[in-house]
């Protein structure tokens, strides 16, 4: 019984992501939203969800493909990662260097060290 | 039809699965390192969510597209990144990287109180250690 | 590096770990650098290169006396350092402020020559944040690896280290019934 | 004062968790140098962040719109915004339920500190001080971020720092059952982090944005598209993405199924870090962000999902209240029935979220400031009993109110906030919520939070009317009153009690009104 109802649960939940995740596009889809936005630029008429692979590259207005575009022009890193990483999002790598920061005084707090 | 749905889509399908399989020992193994690993198991499963929700078919990762050798101006990087090349998503890539740092800090935090627990209980069985009831 | 002085562990790695650690580690550090500083160009960057970095002061205190390799990087050595990598970073944002830009402003507010682009020094800022993050990262590892060895140890189990099962292995714990 | 809020204020909100996280990364240096030092330091920070939460409050006050937005990083070559006018960094936005909250972090966070100048050298060892100091303003920062970001990932990252130095509070003084609370915390707090990131991704691929506002216009476009729309597929995304926000939130701020844990960690921590995660770690990570995201991005109030979410709210609430009371009943000890009362508390405030209305939205808003004063005012007391004294339980307190004549005089006023006599702070929020859900035509629920007032008379007049009159089992004799330094915090947060009840037109029509009618836009 103590193993039989988180069963249960675990296969709900399961099912019920399995459900909703199949609603995405295929993997690798340049349609989602994720990659291609839901704009486009003023050089197009068509919107998103109809244009091909390469017109969606060329046309479409989204974060990840303005990344994908002027990432070096913006900030002279030929990495696009890193160019977003330390320069587009560089607030959460900060924070980021703090949690790291964080996790050392907690660990030096919990444990102690040996006092010599 | 519904095998090539979820053909299309079996990352996923994998994601919720590894998912399910974290949750399980976070919630139902008693011990703590186990539950430690389903933690690792929970989040790696959503790294592999965002991953594959980066990838465009045929498209080359953003590491791949160009040599610093080959392009020696942003102007022509520009124009090779403008419409020739379909590079992937690299947003889930570096918001990965940040997670990735978040949950090396947790685990850091809770193996040094599994640690500790060991050392003022002597087991690390949650059975055993379980004295306060919230 | 650092000959064993004073510390007389009996801790001992056969000959062929130690040689090859002493040979590896020059270059595993070197490979960290080059990631860090290159980490605008090529894939990686700070963190990448700072986890490597650790990861050979933790190979080097693995193979040889580990308390050799804590004395030649003190636990408030390492605090310092990695409050300075993130000074660094956070310097450089507080840059962009003081030129009249927000706080993180890279290219348009110059605050570090841009260079040629795909040349070392390219990028402005980001080469700069790139060593901030590196040695956090570095120092961070290495710190960690150390405390976790040393602990301290708490009164309970000093009263009863004798009853403690401390060599059994930790995942078999939980079929246990005798601790 | 120009330069203030002239130039100087458009960084001001980059500069709070900043300045803060500069000192905490500067402390186990100048620890090592000298000691004298670091006290005079953190008091310093503390107050100087409370001054620009205060100036943040009243430019975001001033402002027509009520927000104010800050771009990290602005100007990336030149160029700004998106064609669709989106930011394509981290767009930072201070609305006023943000600049209430980062006004609560940084008031009582000051006085945390001031009062554990003293407290902690007798519940802290002695080393652990300087990581103690570390952690606690590392915390700050962290929900001081949460408070003004606009971003949801920077979102997620500030609230895994103010977590995790959480985490290593609670467990700082290194007892084997805060060691075990702790463990118990940082299991729940993993799993809840884990569900927001998986809800930031399944966010961020079906609207395509991290940015909060942009991300909740697509929201609106998606939900009101119909079938044989493009947009259409993606509701289900945002349904999943909907519940693993809810989870992963209503668990940090223990609501009803997901309580367990405060009930353990809160009571094992030092009194001061007690009163900084009742009164604002469950309010930072827990309840602002499941308001956030609720109003400001899903658009709850827009009639999308109330027909399911709104009934599922109001059941969790009302277990929530009642549970959390009953269980207080039956604790001995002081801080675990102060613990569980935060968790009937909580539910006061989610059953103003459920109305989803415009007043129960503007009552929970108040109740959240309100609370967040007394439960401080409450743990901060509890600890100065346990620093001059040691007495844990209840029934150990007897004569307690004539030798500490002040302490218990504040426990009392928080304590009779907390029952909801009239003039105090803690009747007009219940006061706000019981007409909002007159309002929203269900009358039979003010039953629930008449009910619960009668719970919490039960168990905080019993510590009353012990330390009055009841029998003493100690040498009560020679107990004093505690040292100054922990007594101003204390008479603060008792005098703000009182002004924030009878003066309640401030708080409600000013802050919690407007807050409440900026999300619901």
């Amino acid at each position: 019984m103590k193993k039989f109802v988180p069963a249960i649960l675990f296969t709900v939940f399961a099912f019920s992501m399995i459900v909703v995740i199949l609603r995405f596009a295929p993997i690798g889809d340049p349609h989602l939203p994720g990659y291609a936005g839901f704009d486009h630029s003023e050089n197009t008429e068509k919107e998103v969800w109809e244009m091909t692979k390469e017109e969606v590259v060329q046309y479409a207005d989204s974060v990840a493909l303005h990344y994908n575009r002027h990432s070096p022009g913006d900030t002279g890193a030929l990495d696009i990662i890193t160019a977003i990483i330390f320069d587009y999002r560089a607030y959460d790598t900060l924070i980021e260097a703090t949690v790291l920061f964080t996790a050392m005084i907690g660990v030096l707090s919990i444990i102690g060290t040996k006092k010599n | 039809m519904w095998i090539k749905m979820i053909l299309y889509r079996i990352d996923y399908i994998v994601t919720v699965i590894l998912f399910c399989i974290g949750l399980y020992a976070l919630i139902l193994k008693p011990n703590l390192i186990k539950k430690i690993i389903g933690i690792n198991i929970l989040e790696t499963s959503v790294y592999l969510f965002f991953i594959a929700s980066a990838d465009v078919r045929l498209g080359p990762a953003t590491c791949q597209w160009a040599g610093p050798s080959e392009i020696s101006n942003a102007a022509e990087v520009a124009h090779a990144a403008a419409g020739h090349v379909p590079l992937v998503n690299p947003i889930p890539s570096a918001l990965i990287l940040t997670a990735i740092v978040v949950s090396v800090s947790v685990t850091a935090i809770s193996l040094a109180l599994a640690i500790k627990i060991y050392e003022n209980y002597g087991t690390l069985d949650t059975r055993k250690i379980m004295r306060l009831k919230g | 590096m650092i000959t064993p002085k004073k510390n007389k562990e009996k801790y001992k790695t056969s000959i062929i770990v130690q040689l090859v650690t002493r040979m590896m580690c020059p270059f595993i550090i070197m490979f960290g650098v080059f990631l860090i500083v290159h980490g605008h160009l090529t894939p990686g960057g700070g963190f990448q290169g700072g986890v490597i970095i650790g990861a050979s002061f933790i190979l080097f205190a693995m193979a040889f006396n580990r308390q050799d390799g804590r004395d030649a990087v003190p636990s408030f050595t390492l605090k310092c350092l990695a409050s300075i990598g993130v000074y660094l970073y956070i310097s450089i944002g507080l840059v962009g402020i003081f030129l009249g830009y927000h706080f993180l402003t890279n290219k348009a507010a110059a605050i570090a020559p841009m260079g040629m682009f795909g040349e070392l020094l390219s990028g402005g800022a980001l080469f700069w944040i790139n060593l901030g993050v590196g040695l956090t990262v570095a120092v961070i590892c290495t710190e960690l690896f150390y405390v976790f060895l040393e602990e301290e140890r708490s009164p309970y189990y000093l009263e009863n280290k004798k009853k403690l099962p401390y060599q059994r292995r930790w995942l078999d714990v939980d079929k246990d019934d005798s601790v | 004062m120009d330069l203030v809020f002239g130039i100087g204020a458009s960084h001001l909100q980059v500069f709070i968790p900043l300045i803060l996280l500069i000192v905490a990364l500067m402390i186990p240096l100048i620890d090592k140098i000298d000691k004298r030092y670091r006290d005079p330091l953190v008091v310093l920070t503390t107050l100087m962040s409370g001054i620009f939460a205060v100036i943040v409050f009243l430019k975001v006050l001033s402002s027509p719109t009520h927000y104010i937005e800050y771009l990290v990083g602005y100007a990336w070559g030149g160029q700004k915004l998106l064609h669709s006018g989106q930011p394509i960094g981290i767009a930072l936005r201070t609305d006023l339920l943000g600049a209430i909250l980062l006004l609560l972090i940084n008031a009582i966070g000051f006085l945390a500190v001031v009062y554990s100048l003293q407290y902690i050298q007798h519940d802290v060892p002695e080393e652990k001080h300087t990581y103690y100091y570390t952690l606690l303003l590392l915390m700050l920062a962290g929900m001081s971020g949460i408070a003004i970001t606009g971003d949801c990932f920077n979102a997620y990252v500030f609230f895994e720092v103010a977590s995790i130095s959480s985490y290593a509070l609670v467990s700082i003084n290194g007892k084997a059952e805060s060691l075990e609370a702790t463990f118990k915390y940082l299991l729940i707090g993993a799993l809840s982090s884990v569900f927001i990131v998986f809800a930031i991704g399944l966010l961020f691929n079906a609207t395509g944005t991290l940015n909060m506002q942009y991300a909740s216009q697509q929201i609106a476009k998606i939900i009101d598209s119909t079938p044989g729309s493009p947009y259409y597929p993606y509701r289900y995304l945002i349904f999943a993405s909907l519940g693993l926000f809810i989870m992963g939130f209503s668990v940090k701020a223990a609501f009803f199924p997901g309580h367990a844990w405060l009930a353990d960690a809160h009571p094992v921590a030092p009194a001061s870090i007690s009163a900084l995660l009742s009164g604002l770690i469950v309010k930072a990570t827990g309840v602002f962000l499941l308001i956030r995201f609720l109003f400001s991005i899903f658009g709850i109030h827009k009639g999308y999902y109330g027909k399911i979410l709104s009934p599922l709210f109001l059941i969790i609430s009302a277990i929530t209240i009642l549970s959390g009371s009953l269980f207080a009943i039956v604790q001995t000890q002081i801080k675990r029935m102060l613990a569980f009362s935060t968790i009937a508390q909580m539910g006061y405030i989610l059953f103003g979220i459920a109305l989803v209305t415009y007043n129960g939205l503007a009552g929970s808003i108040l109740h959240i400031i309100n609370h967040a004063i007394v439960k401080s005012l409450l743990f901060l007391c509890s600890g100065i009993i346990i620093y001059k004294t040691g007495i844990k339980d209840i029934t150990d307190m007897g004569k307690l109110g004539y030798r500490m004549p002040v302490t218990m005089a504040c426990f009392t006023i928080g304590a009779c906030s907390m029952v909801g006599v009239p003039p105090l702070a803690g009747f007009m929020s219940k006061w706000v919520l019981a007409t909002a859900s007159f309002q929203a035509g269900m009358p039979y629920l003010v039953i629930i939070l008449l009910l619960s007032s009668l719970l919490n008379a039960v168990y905080y007049f019993r510590v009353i009317a012990i330390s009055y009159f009841g029998d003493p089992k100690i040498e009560v004799d020679k107990i004093d009153e505690a040292p100054k330094t922990m007594l101003v915090p204390v008479l603060i947060l008792a005098s703000l009690v009182f002004i924030l009840g009878i003066l309640v037109k401030y708080p409600y029509h000013g802050a919690a009104l407007p807050s409440a009618r900026l999300l619901f836009r």
